[in-house]
């Protein structure tokens, strides 16, 4: 059979370098890799037996699995191990259809183009091998891979206080990953795993008592939570996506706080049951703060990259909250919503980039009316918004469904909490468009043109996959509950 | 004539002191030319490294192999000066990697006005005392050896007889090294008059015979003389003072030298010192007015050890935040990376070892290799700053991309060297489970803090305009003749030199098993000695 | 170890250390911290004689042995030493510790 | 058959750009209102459901729990009774309304994103009528609010417009989430019942027409069952406006007049009774629901009345009759009549899409609401003038208007359920005084604006009548006003409102108490009218500033403070805790960190220095160190050791 994950990944790594050296024509070069990640892609659904139709049967481990030995000594087995299941393809595809709607999105980047669409590339290298990874050291190297051209394109291209928010989001999420690595290596030695790959330590790990589950479990859930980002740890986020230029931010939002997501799931909640079951409270409580906070943070925010950042921390408050139900329904409903806030909120910073671009502000107050102006532009903030408070039809909606019908059955009535949360949500939305697209123009220079193509064509590409998976939400979810949920009991 | 026969297990060591003699002899009879005597200290460096890889068990090199297999990890009996044990012979190798590295660089050394032979020669003697470093079993032999590392480099570094700052940097090094290897040897008498010996295994045996009757005031003061001691060719913190301005007044090489070479002289000599009673003796008489009964010597050497290594790293990289020249950043940055290497002996597990050995290793490459470019960027006209850099990385791509490598894994990024070995040792550090992740969990915490200064300089490196003074290639600024030296200013010897280091960076990073595994053999070998 | 000699005697090369050490601490001239150097390295020298006699047998004949070659080597280390103040000398014009401070921060 | 519907909606987006696009959406609402027809006759000729599932849109893996066969979310179908009768309600008053449309927007601009707006609003609604689950109702909904959103928010450029599209959108948001919650709570508890595999395995689908689930074996009156009641009740009053969430729809009145009557006859507002009866026909509510859902409608029908008779807007004041008659709908579904609410919904679907084509064709022709600049209208515009008094007399519940039959059977079923509880009684006495106040300001406005001599405000317009593509829906809606009513005698209609066991179909019963509460009821009305005429008639208008009339009157127009309360709930209330989190955000949590930074900053300053140059100081450092080694290993480190023995 053919490696295909070995083969994406080396294809993308040439991609990427080469799109470095490839000068002024770094982005004809980005998109091509692009695009053969895509089809790539294509092919790893095409090939993966838990798709198109889910039949009720559960496709066991992971499809297309690779391992070769890599660093052997008597005390640590490290491999190169790879390997994809319904859920981490849900990533991957998230990641290629990101990939390619923020290298077009980006199309004239003049600024080191070269660099920053290798950089741009490099990101979603990273990010690709973090769901492939059943390593242990492949998964931090991947992980550690993301961070650094993110701390690049931050801090290069993004906006006045750039060298601050570069700075804060490196501390942040480095303190954080080495939690996590120190976590992870713990859960190998503590639990006598035979080797680094995630088999051996899923074998191992859930025999462990629980006091030591638990004490590792809270270790990762902090190196993971601080990417989610949870509340107190989530300052790094809107400083980040405020700065960082409008493709760093779609990245930013659409995968990297995905990471965390992922890791979560198939680092701490699958390998360490009992360790999860103890921390479920805490969990919980992270969960509906950060739910509360981000939305009523949003509500006060005029920059729209910061609301929609605020945005975020409710919206994977939410993932976290799933997740934390313990039931196959909600981790489901996580990665759904995972991939349908991949999308959304990256639509929604690529139109705050393109506010920015058109009107030279993204400061609410100070521009509004632009309907007239951008229709095109004031569209895509429309689907943005309504896919983002959960409208149905669109992507949002059956993911949130399912989130909140899993929160209620294990729950019940603290389901009130996230549930009312959305009108809050809709309200800042609704509040924004009204201030933004409608009303009399304001602060509208007189060479406001609608979108650009490439920006157009980015956006478009997000706003397909928005409408698609909105009114066929089947296609992605049979592949995710096509794989069997390791950690719980239920199934 | 059977180079065996003749030396017995000496080889190497022979064949370095051969050619100290030989360098020595070309001065005298006026051969000072830099290229051959360069050549004749690099052909002899090569030649012991290849031996001590045969040593090793290195198969293709099999017919050069000098020590009998049988002999290497033997078990120490009686109370020999020295023994060959596979992390003795390890340790060999990269000393004489670290002056290969050197030697190849001087290659391209300009002229100066006392010759080549006597900065040869030192380097080779100083390379022999490490030599024999590794091979000590006897704890006077052991600081006899290092003293001959230390004196042919206190010359060195006041080789240039009229850079003031160079001898200013001579005499502080002289000065606190001579006080040290006081202390050294004040402990040193201590423990034998504890016990009666000076053979390390021997002096672990006792002790731990000893028990709960033994003279645990005593011997604690002795280890504490030598922690103080071998701090102070180790550059821990607070010891460490020396280093950073040492490393800056000293001629580059001498520095990628000294960093790269003799500090780690230091750590090994830890190893050799303190692996033997970490291990053996867990129960002794309290020496502690807090302690009633008896305390184990072993744990509270650990525990003495963890402490400096975490104050040494945080304190070194803490330090190199602030600083605005290169070299002095790059002093603190080792004296730092001196804290990670510090974890393996606090630890004191054979994968602890291994990842510390292997730290060791990463780091003869990248300082080394660090401190050449910074020699070689000195060399084209770029001044002592890290602003002074700027655009350096668009001006000599393939330069700023060697500096580049080394930086990235000194701060530990993926896919270098500098990231497995710090991956193995805090591994190694969680695997020992214990308060000793929380070792792992500092040194992590300081790696990331480390981050920002190597982040620092790619940024200048890479990110900042060049301002248009700086980078005249190929003038030789402040030499006597404006000499072009081939290779964009480098020379050939100075540029190989830093692309090995380069390549080797990269390789060790992406597949680290053949070496890894090697040292991990040798490690284990030595702690199931004893040390 | 209750023996009152040894722990008189070592009182004795202790406070000789010490009073090294002071002067290592106190003096500016290079050459009286290289004297100072070497008191302190002779109650290193000391303790090996002292305890040569006090464990006598094979392991006395040990120490002895080590002193001897300690203090070959303390006047090797000396001569290294007097070569870099007559360097300094020559490069700065003084042996002023205290005004060789170039290099710092 | 759904597909016909949406590409109502799809086509109309489709000619967005072509001149014609509003004859295209007519053409299209003609085709829907053949089928909506075709639909409910053959209803009415074979009466019974006919679902037809189509698509699984969602299948979600089994959960501990509840849902232990999985949950299937399912997208399908159904025709029943009901559904025809409601699709004939949205297909007749949608295709009149378009083609009103027509002649009243073609000065507007953006009139195709108008027609494909309307027509997408119209798709939903029909969508959400014929769905066979409650979460493609549910999906339907949201489009339909949606869909209002827009269109309300039409002419989007006038602050005015953009806050009560907002407005709309928030507050029928709250009622949607608890709409959603109560959909939870139906699925968990009912989640295993039913045929094989259980209610959710099953797509959750609807079987109206048999007993309801409460009613069968589940049985009983669980509290949670109450929650889900109440949250069901709460996404109805949030749509159809009922307290405490009525007041957007008033502030939508600054949509289009076409879209107002849209909302107020088939669309949006419907939505919400409809969801009432649907639940109450297929699950039931438990006798605390009923008791909460006939205060609602009960309270809202008198509350919004009372609000409506001093607006001097026209079309507000329709727009409160609206709340008003919908709380007579909500109230008789809370009775247990879920097909009387649906009855009465049909009729004033009729009467009140009239009112407003008329209310509209008097603004078109003079360019205000102002009832009191408007006066004598009643010559230029004499149709006009008789369609808004038919379609009054209808909303008044004067016989043989609609209006009449389907109030009166509205208080006929609530009078006959007064036994079952004594709360009960003072809702039906406020819905009874409504009667009153209906008669009274919807001749108000009549009188205000057709009475007289002139036009009051000079510098108006010369009045004159629409032409016919206005007039002709104005005439057809006026005979419906009338006939709608009366069809209550036609068998075959009787057989539409005839709908499962336990619910129960009103045909007109002439008992003596009837008889005594219709005579009554139209004696209120007709007394209404009366005061009405006296205070209003013939130019008349009454001075207001005095006293203690002048508070209630500021009271009432100021909407009881509902708005203003709701403002600042919004705007202080919630603005501010969001503003103090910011506060708290950027300068406690980041304050905390950059104090540590501070700090850090200054040490490492400090420790710098330490690096003197100086020898001595170096070797001191190293005597230190000596000392700090010694400590260590003498004290500290043992103790540590005997603590945590031996690492």
């Amino acid at each position: 059979m053919l490696p295909l994950l070995s083969l994406i990944l080396v294809s993308l790594a040439v991609g990427t370098v080469a799109t470095f050296f490839a000068g002024t024509r770094a982005r004809y070069v980005a998109l091509a890799v692009s695009a053969v990640f895509l089809a790539e892609v294509g092919l790893l659904f095409l090939s993966y037996p838990g798709w198109p139709g889910y039949n009720g049967a559960l496709v066991p481990g992971f499809a297309e699995s690779e391992s070769y030995p890599w660093i052997h000594l008597s005390w640590m087995q490290i491999n190169y191990t790879v390997g994809v299941d319904g859920i981490s393809l849900v990533f991957i595809l998230l990641t290629a259809v990101l990939q390619l709607a923020t290298v077009v999105y980006s199309w004239t980047e003049d600024r080191r183009p070269a660099a920053y669409f290798g950089l741009v590339l490099l990101t979603c290298f990273g990010c690709f091998g973090v769901f492939v990874a059943l390593d242990v050291l492949l998964f931090f190297l991947f992980w550690e891979a993301v961070l650094v051209p993110m701390f690049f394109l931050i801090g290069f291209w993004g906006g006045p206080r750039r060298r601050y928010a570069a700075l804060k989001f490196f501390v942040y999420t480095h303190v954080a990953s080495i939690v996590m690595l120190v976590g992870l290596l713990a859960l190998v030695f503590y639990s006598g795993a035979s080797s680094f790959d995630f088999s051996a330590i899923y074998a191992s790990a859930r025999t462990l008592a629980a006091v030591p589950q638990t004490f590792l479990f809270v270790a990762l859930f902090f190196g993971f939570g601080v990417k989610f980002p949870i509340v107190p740890f989530h300052t790094w986020l809107p400083d980040a996506h405020v700065e960082a230029p409008t493709g760093a931010s779609v990245l930013l939002a659409g995968l990297l706080l995905k990471l965390g997501g992922y890791g979560l799931i198939r680092w701490a909640v699958e390998v360490l049951p009992s360790g999860f079951h103890n921390a479920q409270p805490l969990l919980y409580a992270v969960a509906f703060l950060s739910i509360i906070w981000g939305s009523v943070l949003s509500l006060s925010q005029r920059d729209l990259k910061r609301l929609v950042a605020y945005s975020s921390i409710n919206h994977m408050g939410i993932v976290l909250l799933a997740i934390a139900l313990d039931s196959s329904l909600g981790l489901l409903a996580a990665v759904f919503l995972m991939f349908a806030h991949g999308v959304v909120s990256g639509l929604m910073f690529m139109v705050s980039g393109s506010v920015h671009h058109t009107f030279g502000t993204r400061d609410i107050p100070n521009v509004g009316g632009i309907t007239p102006t951008t229709p095109a532009l004031s569209t895509m903030i429309m689907v943005g918004s309504l896919a983002s408070l959960g409208l149905p039809a669109l992507i949002g909606f059956p993911a949130e469904f399912s989130a909140f019908l899993a929160t209620w059955n294990a729950l019940g009535y603290w389901v009130f909490i996230p549930l009312g949360i959305l009108v809050v949500t809709a309200a800042f939305y609704l509040w924004m468009m009204q201030r933004v697209l409608f009303g009399p123009a304001r602060g509208i220079p007189g060479d406001a043109r609608d979108v650009p193509w490439y920006e157009g064509a980015g956006m478009g590409i997000l706003v397909a996959f928005t409408v698609l998976f909105g009114v066929l939400p089947g296609l992605l979810v049979n592949v995710i509950a096509s794989s069997p949920v390791k950690g719980f009991p239920g199934t | 004539m059977d180079l065996q026969s003749f030396a017995g297990p000496f080889v190497p060591e022979i064949v370095l002191l051969a050619a100290t003699l030989l360098v020595f002899l070309l001065d005298v009879v006026r051969v000072r030319d830099n290229e051959i005597v360069g050549a004749v200290a690099l052909g002899s460096v090569v030649l012991a490294l290849l031996l001590v890889l045969a040593d090793l068990g290195f198969a293709p090199l099999a017919v050069l192999a000098t020590v009998p297999s049988s002999s290497i990890d033997a078990s120490v009996t009686g109370a020999p000066l020295y023994s060959f044990t596979s992390l003795g012979l390890v340790f060999q190798g990269l000393f004489l990697l670290a002056a290969l590295l050197v030697c190849l660089a001087s290659l391209s050394r300009p002229k100066d006005e006392r010759g080549a032979p006597i900065f040869y020669g030192l380097l080779l003697l100083a390379t022999l005392g490490m030599v024999l470093v590794a091979i000590a079993s006897d704890l006077i032999f052991l600081l006899l050896a290092i003293e001959l590392v230390s004196v042919p480099t206190y010359l060195l570094v006041a080789y240039s007889r009229r850079d003031a700052r160079a001898l200013e940097a001579a005499m502080k090094f002289y000065i606190i090294g001579a006080l040290s290897t006081t202390l050294s040897f004040f402990g040193a008498s201590l423990l034998y008059g504890a016990y009666g010996t000076t053979n390390l295994h021997a002096l672990a045996t006792a002790e731990a015979a000893a028990g709960t009757a033994g003279y645990p005031v005593l011997v604690l003061l002795g280890y504490g003389f030598l922690i103080a001691g071998l701090a102070f060719k180790a550059t821990l913190v607070p010891f460490h003072a020396w280093a950073v301005d040492v490393y800056d007044g000293a001629p580059t090489d001498v520095t990628a030298f000294l960093a790269g070479g003799s500090k780690k002289v230091g750590l090994f000599a830890f190893f050799l010192v303190f692996l033997a009673p970490i291990l053996f003796v867990r129960t002794m008489a309290s020496g502690s007015p807090f302690v009633t009964g008896s305390v184990a010597v072993g744990p509270v050497l650990q525990i003495t050890l963890a402490f400096l290594a975490v104050v040494t790293m945080t304190l070194g990289n803490v330090l190199a935040l602030l600083q605005k020249e290169m070299k002095r950043m790059l002093a603190y940055s080792s004296i730092s990376q001196a804290g990670y290497m510090l974890i393996g002996i606090a630890v004191g597990t054979a994968p602890a070892l291994a990842g510390a050995t292997l730290q060791i290793l990463a780091h003869v490459l990248m300082k080394t290799g660090a401190f050449l470019v910074v020699g070689a960027v000195a060399a084209l006209g770029v001044g002592p700053l890290i602003d002074d850099y700027k655009g350096l990385g668009q001006k000599r791509p393939l330069l700023g991309v060697a500096f580049g490598l080394m930086l990235l894994s000194l701060a530990g990024v993926p896919l270098t060297v500098g990231f497995v070995s710090k991956f193995v040792l805090f591994s190694a550090a969680v695997q020992a489970k214990g308060y000793f992740v929380w070792l792992a969990v500092a040194g992590l915490l300081n790696s990331a803090l480390s981050v920002f200064y190597y982040a620092r300089v790619l940024k200048v490196l890479f990110f900042d305009v060049a301002e248009p003074r700086a980078l005249a290639t190929g003038a030789v600024v402040g030499g006597s003749e404006p000499e072009i030296l081939p290779v964009g200013g480098l020379g050939y010897g100075r540029a190989a030199a830093i692309a090995l280091v380069a390549v080797v960076v990269v390789v060790l990073g992406v597949y680290p098993q053949p070496v890894l595994g090697a040292i991990q053999n040798a490690a284990q070998h030595f702690v199931n000695l004893g040390g | 170890m209750t023996d009152l000699s040894v722990v008189g005697f070592l009182g004795l090369s202790s406070a000789l250390l010490a009073v090294g050490i002071f002067g290592v601490l106190t003096r500016r001239n290079f050459i009286l911290l290289l004297i100072s150097i070497e008191i302190a390295m002779n109650a290193a020298i000391l303790n090996f004689v002292y305890f040569a006699g006090f464990l006598g047998g094979t392991s006395g004949l040990t120490g002895q042995a080590i002193a001897v070659v300690l203090i070959g080597f303390a006047a090797t280390e000396v001569a290294v030493g007097l070569g870099i103040v007559l360097a300094l000398n020559r490069a700065k014009g003084t042996i002023n510790v205290a005004q060789a401070t170039e290099l710092r921060l | 058959m759904v597909v016909s519907f949406v590409v109502v909606g799809l086509a109309g987006t489709r000619m967005k750009r072509l001149e014609w696009g509003g004859w295209v959406a007519v053409a299209f609402s003609a085709a829907a209102l053949l089928v909506g027809l075709l639909i409910g006759v053959g209803e009415m000729l074979s009466p019974g459901s006919y679902t037809d599932r189509q698509y699984t849109w969602l299948h979600l893996p089994p959960a501990p729990g509840a849902f232990p066969h999985g949950v299937s979310l399912v997208v399908g179908t159904l025709v029943d009774p009901i559904s025809a009768l409601m699709l004939i309600v949205v297909t007749v008053v949608g295709f009149l309304v378009m083609l009103y449309s027509i002649e009243y927007m073609h000065r507007d601009q953006g009139l195709p994103r108008y027609y494909s707006e309307l027509s997408l609003f119209l798709a939903a609604m029909s969508g959400l009528v014929i769905s066979d689950n409650l979460l493609e109702f549910f999906i339907f909904w949201e489009l339909v609010g949606l869909c209002s959103y827009f269109l309300i928010g039409f002419y989007y450029e006038r602050p005015a417009v953009a806050s009560a599209a907002k407005e709309a959108f928030l507050v029928t948001r709250v009622g949607d989430v608890m709409f959603l919650l109560g959909v939870f709570v139906y699925f968990y508890y009912y989640a295993t019942s039913g045929p094989a595999g259980g209610w959710a395995a099953n797509g959750f689908v609807f079987t109206r027409g048999t007993a309801p689930f409460l009613a069968g074996s589940m049985g009983g009156s669980s509290p949670l069952l109450t929650v889900a009641g109440i949250m069901i009740l709460g996404g109805a009053a949030g749509k159809s406006a009922q307290f405490p969430l009525h007041v957007w729809l008033p502030d939508a009145m600054v949509g289009p007049t076409t879209v107002s009557a849209l909302i107020h006859a088939a669309t949006m507002v419907a939505a919400g009774v409809y969801l009432l009866a649907v639940t109450s026909l297929f699950l039931g509510f438990t006798a605390v629901d009923q008791l909460a859902i006939v205060a609602v409608g009960g309270f809202t029908a008198f509350f919004a009345a009372t609000m409506a008779v001093v607006h001097p807007d026209i079309k507000r004041v329709i727009a409160y009759s609206t709340i008003s008659q919908l709380g007579y709908m909500v109230m008789a579904v809370g009775a247990g009549f879920a097909m009387v609410g649906l009855f009465h919904l049909f009729t004033h679907a009729f009467f009140k899409a009239l009112l407003f084509l008329a209310a509209g064709s008097v603004i078109h022709a003079l360019g205000t609401q102002d009832l009191f600049k408007m006066g004598g209208l009643r010559k230029p515009m004499r149709l006009t003038a008789a369609c808004f008094a038919i379609g009054g007399l209808a909303l008044a519940g004067i016989p043989p208007f609609a209006g009449f039959w389907s109030k009166d059977d509205v208080l006929s079923s609530v009078y006959s359920q007064l036994g079952a509880h004594p709360a009960y009684w003072p809702f039906f006495l406020l819905a009874f005084a409504t009667v009153f106040l209906t008669g009274y300001y919807i001749f108000r406005a009549w009188f205000l604006a057709f009475s007289g001599e002139t036009v009051r405000d000079p510098t108006l317009p010369h009045p004159h009548e629409p032409p016919w593509v206005m007039t002709v829906p104005m005439v057809v809606l006026s005979a419906l006003a009338v006939a709608s009513g009366l069809l209550i005698f036609v068998p075959s209609f009787q057989s539409l409102l005839l709908v499962g066991a336990g619910a129960t179909g009103i045909p007109p019963t002439f008992s003596t108490t009837d008889l005594l509460l219709s005579s009554a009821s139209v004696a209120l009305a007709a007394a209404g009218i009366l005061v009405a005429w006296s205070l209003w008639g013939n130019g008349r208008v009454v001075p207001t500033e005095i006293g203690f009339a002048e508070s209630v009157r500021r009271l009432l127009l100021n909407r009881y403070y509902f708005k203003a309360g709701y403002d600042w709930i919004g705007a202080k209330g919630v603005y501010t805790v969001a503003r103090a989190a910011d506060f708290f955000d950027q300068f406690v949590i980041d304050g905390t960190i950059h104090g540590f930074e501070r700090i850090f900053g200054s040490l490492s300053d400090r420790l710098r220095r330490i690096q003197s140059g100086f020898v001595s100081d170096y070797a001191a450092y190293i005597v230190a160190g000596l000392i700090t080694v010694f400590v260590l290993l003498l004290l500290v480190a043992p103790y540590v050791v005997s603590r945590i023995g031996g690492g």
